[in-house]
């Protein structure tokens, strides 16, 4: 993607006759970030598409259908909808709080999704230490969220602020330590050269299955996905800590979850399911195929599974999942000591 | 956690059903498609004027009083007696339906009667006029019939009919002797004289003793608007 | 973490899986059961359906302690309260589950002193329908738990059931100019709720 | 962390209907809880005072949308007990096919509405797709398909179609077979077993005396059904078990309702089997004297009853209605104290709460 966009940016420049290196440097990252902004809306907005299409059919039912043809255009007339909405904020709510959190948790979801590689030579950024760096920009959102639910001076509101972050902290511990796993195995943190190594011998899923499991269960419960969606659970708290927020902020909130769901289904396809690997299709083709496919994945276990209580989400996370994770992280151990791979 | 798998087999094969195996959803698509409805679906109601006698029987059995009799143009410049209707109060329940002697209202399969103003549908006697094409569900007019154990001849009957269809007579030889010999009064029974009956049911609320009842005949009397042979050959 | 009461999921010493299968007693026995103790004609009626009648208002608690003792009438169905115009009255209808039974009995009041007393202590179903019959009747059931409005917002000045009510002119409509009504007419204020309690 | 009280309602995604159920929480803890009703009160015992008798039945219908059918029929009986009135037996069949059918739907939409509060929208829809089929049927019963007005004192209004039993025959044979699924989607599920076991724990003895009825009493294990116990209709003519479980949670008030729909469709069969012939409506005074009676029902909520005082004119003098759902509401702080404020969907939802009833 950087040298696409250098390219472009060398072209407008030249075009006006300008040269100066430090701007060339400037167009191209802006250039950059706006493709980077345009294919994350793309993917969201296919995403909630896919989504209501596949829960229909798991349902039944045939999702979207009225506006466009297939109901293509159903998710822009929800988006027009939220944007002439009024944007409320509460009496008596914390005006700093409440609007400064929706920068922190939309600006840190997108920047998941910018350390994320889609291809061998398409990404936003691949920094060496890329998958920590995306488990760190996870973890920020819990900070921002029991700000949110403090800020939005609701009771609801509250008590989800409280359930995202304890729900938040207990699985970032087994999700961590499986992610550390691949790393030992591959003996790198970066993507690409996680990709790479899968290339060269197999597919995580295989040796680790364990670890993927886990992964997959941590990972539902890091976006927030039904079984795992304790923290804006309608039924109990009307909509947890986003009750309070309307119209548009309402609107990125929920594209935000999608950013979310596209940077996990993608992360785990990376460590796990050998990335942009793939025969006769062009890498990043690959890619998204497996992408949507896990995506498809977290649809499937939503419509099939009740809401787990959150103290039992809790218990999961301790008391099953972390053992899991230790095991598995001996086990590849053992892989890496055997040297099978 | 491992039991998570049969719920996920019983989705996925609903996926599969609806969307691969070429079966389709459940979902009816309601403006192109409409759901398939009974015969005697209650829907909108709509009024024969031809068949309509004006006996307000609908107006009084209506739990919401949204019937109220008007005189109005029957369209053929003749002025009658006939329901009005305030459909925004109308709960459909059908029991005008039900006591109307001469099958004049009548429960089209109508159900989409949305208006943006709940005044649009308040209606004259004309204006929810259907044809009686589209109210074949014709049966015999109910008369009211007696039975004769339990009616001690009091006349209510007599006093409540608004057409003088009913006349008390004596029934010659029921009279009783009296102890001191002489011969009591006779006893009295309603004479019903069908031609003029317009089957409003007032007698049959009048009785004090159930004596009387709405019944269906369809030879006795001649129809008051309605012949009879045109109701055996719809 | 004192406060919170820990779930503890006692142990029945009695045995409700066989409650309600038999028979049980004769209705005709419990009837001549009460006639002794409380010297109350009880009509039997078919389907083992009771009517003791009218109640003196002073034994009701007596008299529905020996049911609900003696007699093992569990369950209150209902409990309705009626306006005869010149005085109240309330009618319980108690059944068994045991005995496959209902009774029927009612507690006549004085228009100016309508207070009976309660049976929620005997009967934890009879709560809800007491509260009730006071909302609309304005009857008190001395020594209840709660004797508050139910249905009727708090704050409430009437009673609506009873007789001499008055609804306030319901609208008509003026069918010669359809269309025009008369605005609604204002509800009564109702006073909001603390939200801390 | 300070007690605080949170209102649930009156506009709340979990309060199917409109009330409102104040807790008093303790972090997620639940320590006191108080229901609050009367958002819907429409004065329908009064409403019933200013209406001729034939006049209640539609009215009867709006008490609960769910289950307008054993509304009906409890009014309608309740007035055949005051005039001591011979029903013929063919309509008592049909009655009872209506309101076992009635009974199926009604679970469908408490189940449907329970899993929605569980977070499980798949079954929602699926059952919902179940009730249509029912709804149809008494569609094709009675002309209407939710406020059905069918049953009239003395009878029902007119005689099913002649293509009835046949259609009936074919959605039992198609709806057992889809229950069977319900059951691989919803109690298969590990998830549903830990939300819902151990949960909502209501003692025998406490559901007795709080005067519960209906599934959440033989939920805990009291075999009490009306229609054995204190039969009523045609019901005396067919086999069919009381469901009990023994377990006193969510999940046994579960089990007793999709056991009760088996039951059902059973009995609707052996109803069809048997159907007599004859007239579906007799002779009915037009009379009303002054005279009290009172029906008691098995609706699928609990156990309905009507009381009905006529004081000689065409219209009561007092109408009491006991609604299951009344009752059963005033119980709740006893299952919800100690669960955590995550478990007030799931125990509420299983008792079926239906507001048009219990506020009337």
């Amino acid at each position: 993607m950087y040298s696409i966009s250098n390219t472009i940016a060398t072209a407008i420049l030249n075009a006006l006759h300008i040269n100066y290196p430090l701007l060339d440097y400037l167009l191209t990252w802006v250039i950059a970030s706006i493709a980077l902004l345009i294919i994350i809306v793309i993917n969201v907005i296919v995403l909630i598409y896919v989504e209501r299409k596949e829960l229909g059919r798991f349902m039944d039912r045939r999702g979207p259908f009225v506006v466009g043809p297939a109901g293509v255009f159903q998710n822009f007339a929800d988006m027009f909808k939220f944007l002439i909405k009024e944007m409320i904020l509460p009496e008596n709510a914390d005006g700093l709080g409440f609007n400064s959190t929706l920068v922190i948790i939309v600006a840190s979801s997108l920047l998941i999704v910018a350390v994320v590689p889609e291809a061998p030579y398409f990404f936003y950024t691949n920094p060496d230490l890329g998958l920590l760096l995306a488990f760190a920009i996870f973890a920020i959102e819990p900070f921002a969220v029991v700000i949110a639910g403090w800020a939005s001076n609701n009771k609801y509101s509250l008590l989800g602020g409280f359930r995202s972050t304890a729900q938040m902290m207990s699985y970032e511990v087994p999700l961590l330590i499986t992610v550390i796993s691949v790393a030992l195995v591959a003996g790198t943190f970066n993507f690409s050269s996680i990709v790479t190594f899968q290339e060269k011998h197999v597919w995580l899923v295989g040796p680790l299955f364990i670890g993927f499991i886990v992964f997959l269960i941590a990972i539902v419960a890091e976006i927030e996905r039904i079984p795992f969606d304790t923290p804006d659970a309608e039924a109990e708290l009307v909509h947890g800590w986003m009750t309070e927020y309307a119209g548009v902020k309402f609107a990125l909130f929920q594209l935000t979850s999608y950013v979310r769901s596209f940077a996990g289904a993608a992360i785990m396809v990376l460590l796990f399911l050998g990335g942009w690997e793939g025969p006769f299709l062009p890498a990043i083709v690959w890619f998204y195929i497996k992408v949507y496919a896990v995506f498809t994945l977290f649809v499937w276990v939503r419509g099939s599974l009740p809401r787990v209580r959150i103290d039992q989400v809790l218990n999961i996370g301790w008391r099953s999942l972390l053992p899991l994770a230790l095991i598995n992280i001996v086990i590849a151990a053992l892989f890496k000591m055997s040297g099978v791979i | 956690m491992g039991y998570a798998f049969k719920p996920m087999w019983i989705s996925l094969r609903t996926l599969i059903r609806t969307s691969i195996a070429g079966g389709k959803p459940n979902t009816l698509l309601y403006p192109e498609e409409k759901m398939e409805l009974a015969d005697d679906f209650r829907g909108e109601l709509g009024l024969v004027m031809d068949r309509c006698v004006g006996c307000e029987s609908c107006a009084r059995i209506c739990p919401n009083k949204c019937l109220n009799m008007m005189l109005d143009d029957a369209g053929n410049g003749i002025m009658k007696w006939m329901p009005a209707l305030d459909l925004a109060q109308c709960m459909f329940c059908g029991l005008c339906v039900e006591v109307c002697p001469s099958t004049a209202l009548h429960m089209t399969n109508n159900y989409e009667t949305a208006t943006k103003d709940r005044f649009e549908k308040i209606f004259l006697p004309h204006e929810w006029a259907i044809k009686p094409e589209e109210a074949p569900d014709q049966r015999p007019f109910p008369y009211p019939e007696l039975y004769e154990i339990n009616c001690t001849g009091c006349g209510a009957c007599d006093r409540a009919c608004p057409h003088d269809v009913i006349d008390m007579v004596s029934i010659p030889g029921t009279a009783k002797r009296r102890p001191n010999g002489t011969l009591g009064p006779e006893k009295k029974l309603p004479m019903f004289n069908y031609e003029l009956c317009v089957s409003c049911a007032l007698c049959v609320d009048a009785c004090p003793f159930d004596a009387l009842d709405m019944l269906p005949r369809t030879t006795t009397a001649s129809d008051p608007v309605v012949r009879v042979e045109e109701v055996t050959s719809v | 973490m004192a406060g919170i009461p820990t779930i503890v999921a006692r142990r029945e010493e009695r045995d409700y899986s066989t409650l309600g299968l038999s028979e049980g007693r004769p209705p005709e026995e419990l009837a001549s059961a009460i006639k002794n103790k409380f010297q109350i004609d009880v009509k039997v009626k078919p389907r083992r359906r009771l009517d003791a009648g009218k109640i003196p208002r002073e034994k009701l608690l007596e008299f529905c302690t020996f049911l609900k003792e003696e007699l093992s009438f569990e369950h209150a169905t209902c409990v309705a309260g009626n306006d005869l115009r010149r005085s109240f009255e309330v009618i319980y209808h108690l059944s068994s589950y045991s005995n496959r039974c209902m009774i029927q009995f009612r507690v006549e009041l004085p228009r100016d002193d309508p207070s009976v007393d309660s049976i929620s202590y005997l009967w934890g179903g009879a709560n809800w329908h007491e509260r009730e019959t006071y909302d609309m009747y304005g009857i008190i059931f001395k020594n209840h738990p709660k004797l508050e409005r139910v249905l009727m917002p708090e704050g409430t000045d009437f009673f609506p059931f009873r007789k001499d009510f008055k609804l306030l002119d319901h609208w008509k409509i003026d069918w010669e100019y359809k269309g025009k009504r008369p605005p609604p007419q204002p509800m009564i204020g109702e006073k909001p709720r603390d939200a801390n309690g | 962390m300070a007690e605080m009280w949170i209102n649930m309602g009156p506009q709340h995604p979990f309060t199917h209907g409109l009330w409102t159920l104040r807790v008093k929480v303790d972090g997620e803890t639940i320590v006191d809880a108080e229901p609050i009703i009367g958002y819907l009160h429409r004065g329908f015992e009064k409403l019933c005072e200013n209406r001729t008798y034939p006049q209640i039945i539609p009215i009867c219908d709006r008490l609960c949308y769910v289950a307008a059918m054993s509304w009906d029929h409890v009014y309608v009986s309740a007035v055949e007990n005051m005039l001591d009135l011979e029903v013929p037996l063919r309509a008592e069949y049909i009655r009872v096919i209506a309101l076992e059918i009635q009974r199926i739907a009604s679970h469908l939409v408490w189940l449907s509405s329970f899993m929605t509060d569980l977070g499980n929208l798949t079954a929602f829809l699926y059952a919902m797709r179940e009730r249509e089929m029912f709804i149809d049927l008494l569609q094709a019963l009675c002309g209407a398909r939710m406020t059905y007005n069918y049953p009239r004192i003395g009878g029902l209004s007119q005689d099913m179609p002649r293509d009835f039993p046949q259609q009936c025959l074919k959605i039992l044979d198609l709806f057992e077979r889809r229950l069977k699924e319900y059951e691989y989607l919803i109690e298969e599920s590990e998830v549903f077993r830990i939300r819902t076991q151990g949960v909502g724990y209501l003692s025998p003895s406490d559901a007795i005396n709080l005067g519960v009825t209906g599934p959440a009493l033989r939920g805990s294990g009291v075999p009490v059904d009306l229609r054995k116990t204190d039969p009523y209709s045609a019901y005396p003519d067919f086999d069919f078990e009381v469901c009990v479980e023994k377990d006193c949670d969510v999940y046994a008030r579960y089990r007793v309702r999709i056991n009760e729909m088996y039951e059902s469709c059973k009995i609707i069969r052996q109803a069809l089997k048997k159907m007599p012939p004859g007239p579906v409506l007799g002779k009915v005074p037009h009379h009303y004297p002054k005279g009290e009676g009172y029906a008691r029902t098995e609706d699928p909520r609990g156990e309905a009853f009507f009381y009905v005082q006529g004081d000689g004119t065409d219209r009561p003098y007092r109408v009491k209605i006991r609604s299951p759902i009344f009752v059963t509401v005033s119980a709740a702080p006893k299952m919800l104290k100690g669960y955590k404020v995550a478990d007030v969907p799931s125990i509420m939802g299983s008792l079926d709460m239906c507001l048009g009833e219990s506020d009337r």
